[in-house]
């Protein structure tokens, strides 16, 4: 198959397709390698770019989608309705850093970091499909482990849980560090 | 004693609004915005007054903190047992740590009641950087969130004429599995289970850590935090290994290099390879 | 507006669109005239012509819709057979039962029950015409409530929903459960 006829029949699924197509089923689909539909995706997302298109291809939870262009985003919420996802509180969002960084982890795990019963936030997170339940600990008492969704990362844009930025981005420095102890008393000013 | 007696200024840090917002000075700029009042427990409302008050937690009342949170449990409809009895620990804690800074000196105290009680607050610095930490990676979430929903998804799925081609999804399933299905989605989702997780808190030392570094560090040279924790699974490990580090600092046995804000820290050994752990005593007992 | 930046708003609309849109929806999105917008229209369609495509922007009974080029049919076909779509998850199968046996049930009772938001699958079990919209609750919200379709009872080889195999040996009913409750004072009447 030459390489036009097989950038043109990826256009034709992923059109159609519900979700992000893997790469993988795509390389099936098309009898090719997956590091060449890797290639032929690219040379497509580079021709829209170059087009100056109202949409993108994008590389996502591990698969392939069209989606808009960011900077089409207020025409295109005028036209869908249903008002995307409600915002996340604080708490919530927080109950999810621990659940995306530390997975697979229990509920009294993430309890044990908040400080708080996380019942009811993890409860929200998994009926928003964020965080799902993917096994239960070896150890005594069996709990339940909680990992993130592939919704997750498709909110989030990202294409593998590799792609969160690390989490010693968001240790506090020495300066926090220092702060921290002077206003538990363990720093004398 | 394990309190440096280095005086520093106030620190600027927040100041400084969370990474990716800009600066935002002067006083009645928030360094850390809680969205409410309504504090989700004991980390919380501590982070909220270390952070955000800037206040040291000597100044104020430690009843004022105590019917601050009273105050919060009585608005939340249901009772959180779990977080309201954390909140006790962590306040008696806060309260012996006053009283013994208000006693006249050590020669009074119990060292090992003493030793206990600074283990257990460097426990909960520990996990209260931990919750910041979390805190933080869950703003950044945020970000990532909203940008990428800039973007709206083509979910379309197939054409009409094309859902005749879809084979029978229905072929090989029985009313039978109709009904398990059902079974399997309405059961009671598990049965009830004594989590036995906190039994067995997570107890850290950071002593143990400023005693391993002491001796491997000397023969380093100058060497990354980063690769001083490479292959550390908890982050709470890394927190530890983190205060052990400002522990030398503070003992004048390393010095610290970060030319700016979540740039590499560099850790360089500056004592001798022999040199007495000042602390170290004290922690023991 | 300039007309480019029309072009790429029209695409960026009709790439998230589930449905072809009303020419008339897409002019008042646009704040544009619906003759200008057709000429849009058939720019886009044009252009996608001419860069060979693998997709087409058509005008159908309801209105524009991005589709696959009709002669990548063997390629999409290929997906439909082997792709994602071709099997019904675990997930959706217990969906499809929760409609069967609590018709008419709305889609956040569904979800209620499942613990997870079940509009995506809801969606996919209407599309391949499992599930229809039987009416709206009465109640304030005015909830769309869905039952299952005759191909549906077709497929399981039944004739009528009274030939599903009973629940009751198992779990008891919602007034069997009420009863019983009362019984022990655990309901208030």
């Amino acid at each position: 198959m030459s390489s036009s006829e097989a950038r043109r029949a990826l256009e034709a699924i992923l059109m159609v397709a519900e979700e992000p197509v893997d790469l993988q089923l795509l390389a099936e689909l098309l009898e090719l390698a997956p590091g060449r539909v890797e290639e032929l995706c690219a040379d497509l997302a580079a021709a829209y770019q170059a087009d100056d298109r109202g949409f993108v291809l994008v590389r996502v939870a591990g698969g392939y989608r069209f989606q808009s262009h960011p900077d089409l985003a207020a025409y295109v919420e005028r036209f869908v309705l249903h008002g995307q996802s409600a915002r996340l509180s604080a708490a919530a969002l927080e109950t999810l850093a621990i659940v995306a960084y530390k997975q697979p982890v229990s509920r009294a795990q993430v309890a044990a970091i908040r400080g708080v019963n996380a019942d009811a936030v993890m409860r929200t997170l998994q009926q928003r499909g964020y965080v799902e339940e993917v096994g239960r600990d070896p150890g005594p008492g069996q709990a339940l482990l909680y990992g993130t969704t592939r919704l997750f990362l498709e909110r989030l844009g990202l294409d593998s849980l590799a792609e969160l930025p690390p989490l010693a981005e968001f240790v506090p420095g020495p300066d926090a560090v220092e702060a921290f102890e002077r206003g538990l008393g363990v720093r004398e000013e | 004693m394990v309190c440096a007696i280095r005086a520093t200024p106030r620190p600027s840090l927040f100041q400084t609004a969370p990474e990716g917002q800009g600066p935002r000075p002067g006083k009645e700029a928030l360094p850390y915005e809680v969205q409410t009042t309504v504090y989700e427990g004991p980390f919380d409302l501590l982070l909220h007054l270390i952070t955000r008050e800037e206040v040291d937690l000597w100044e104020i009342s430690l009843s004022a903190i105590v019917d601050a949170y009273v105050a919060e449990v009585e608005r939340m409809e249901v009772v959180d047992l779990d977080g309201a009895t954390e909140f006790l620990v962590i306040a008696a804690t806060l309260v012996e740590l006053k009283c013994r800074r208000l006693l006249p000196g050590p020669a009074e105290v119990d060292v090992d009641e003493e030793l206990a009680l600074f283990e257990e607050r460097d426990l909960l610095l520990a996990r209260l950087l931990e919750c910041k930490t979390f805190r933080d990676a869950g703003e950044a979430l945020a970000r990532l969130a909203g940008t990428a929903g800039l973007s709206h998804p083509r979910t379309a799925g197939l054409e009409p004429h094309l859902l005749e081609l879809v084979p029978d999804l229905l072929g090989g399933v029985s009313p039978t599995d109709v009904r398990a299905a059902y079974l399997r989605a309405t059961e009671a989702k598990r049965p009830p289970t004594v989590d036995l997780d906190h039994v067995a808190p997570i107890r850290l030392s950071v002593r143990d850590v400023v005693d391993e570094l002491a001796v491997s560090l000397p023969t380093r040279g100058a060497v990354t935090f980063r690769r001083l924790t490479s292959g550390l699974a908890s982050r709470l490990d890394v927190i530890v290994r983190f205060l052990a580090v400002l522990e030398l600092y503070k003992q004048g046995l390393v010095e610290l290099d970060q030319p700016s804000t979540f740039a590499e820290l560099t850790v360089t050994w500056t004592g001798s390879a022999t040199a007495e752990l000042a602390t170290v005593d004290a922690y023991e007992g």
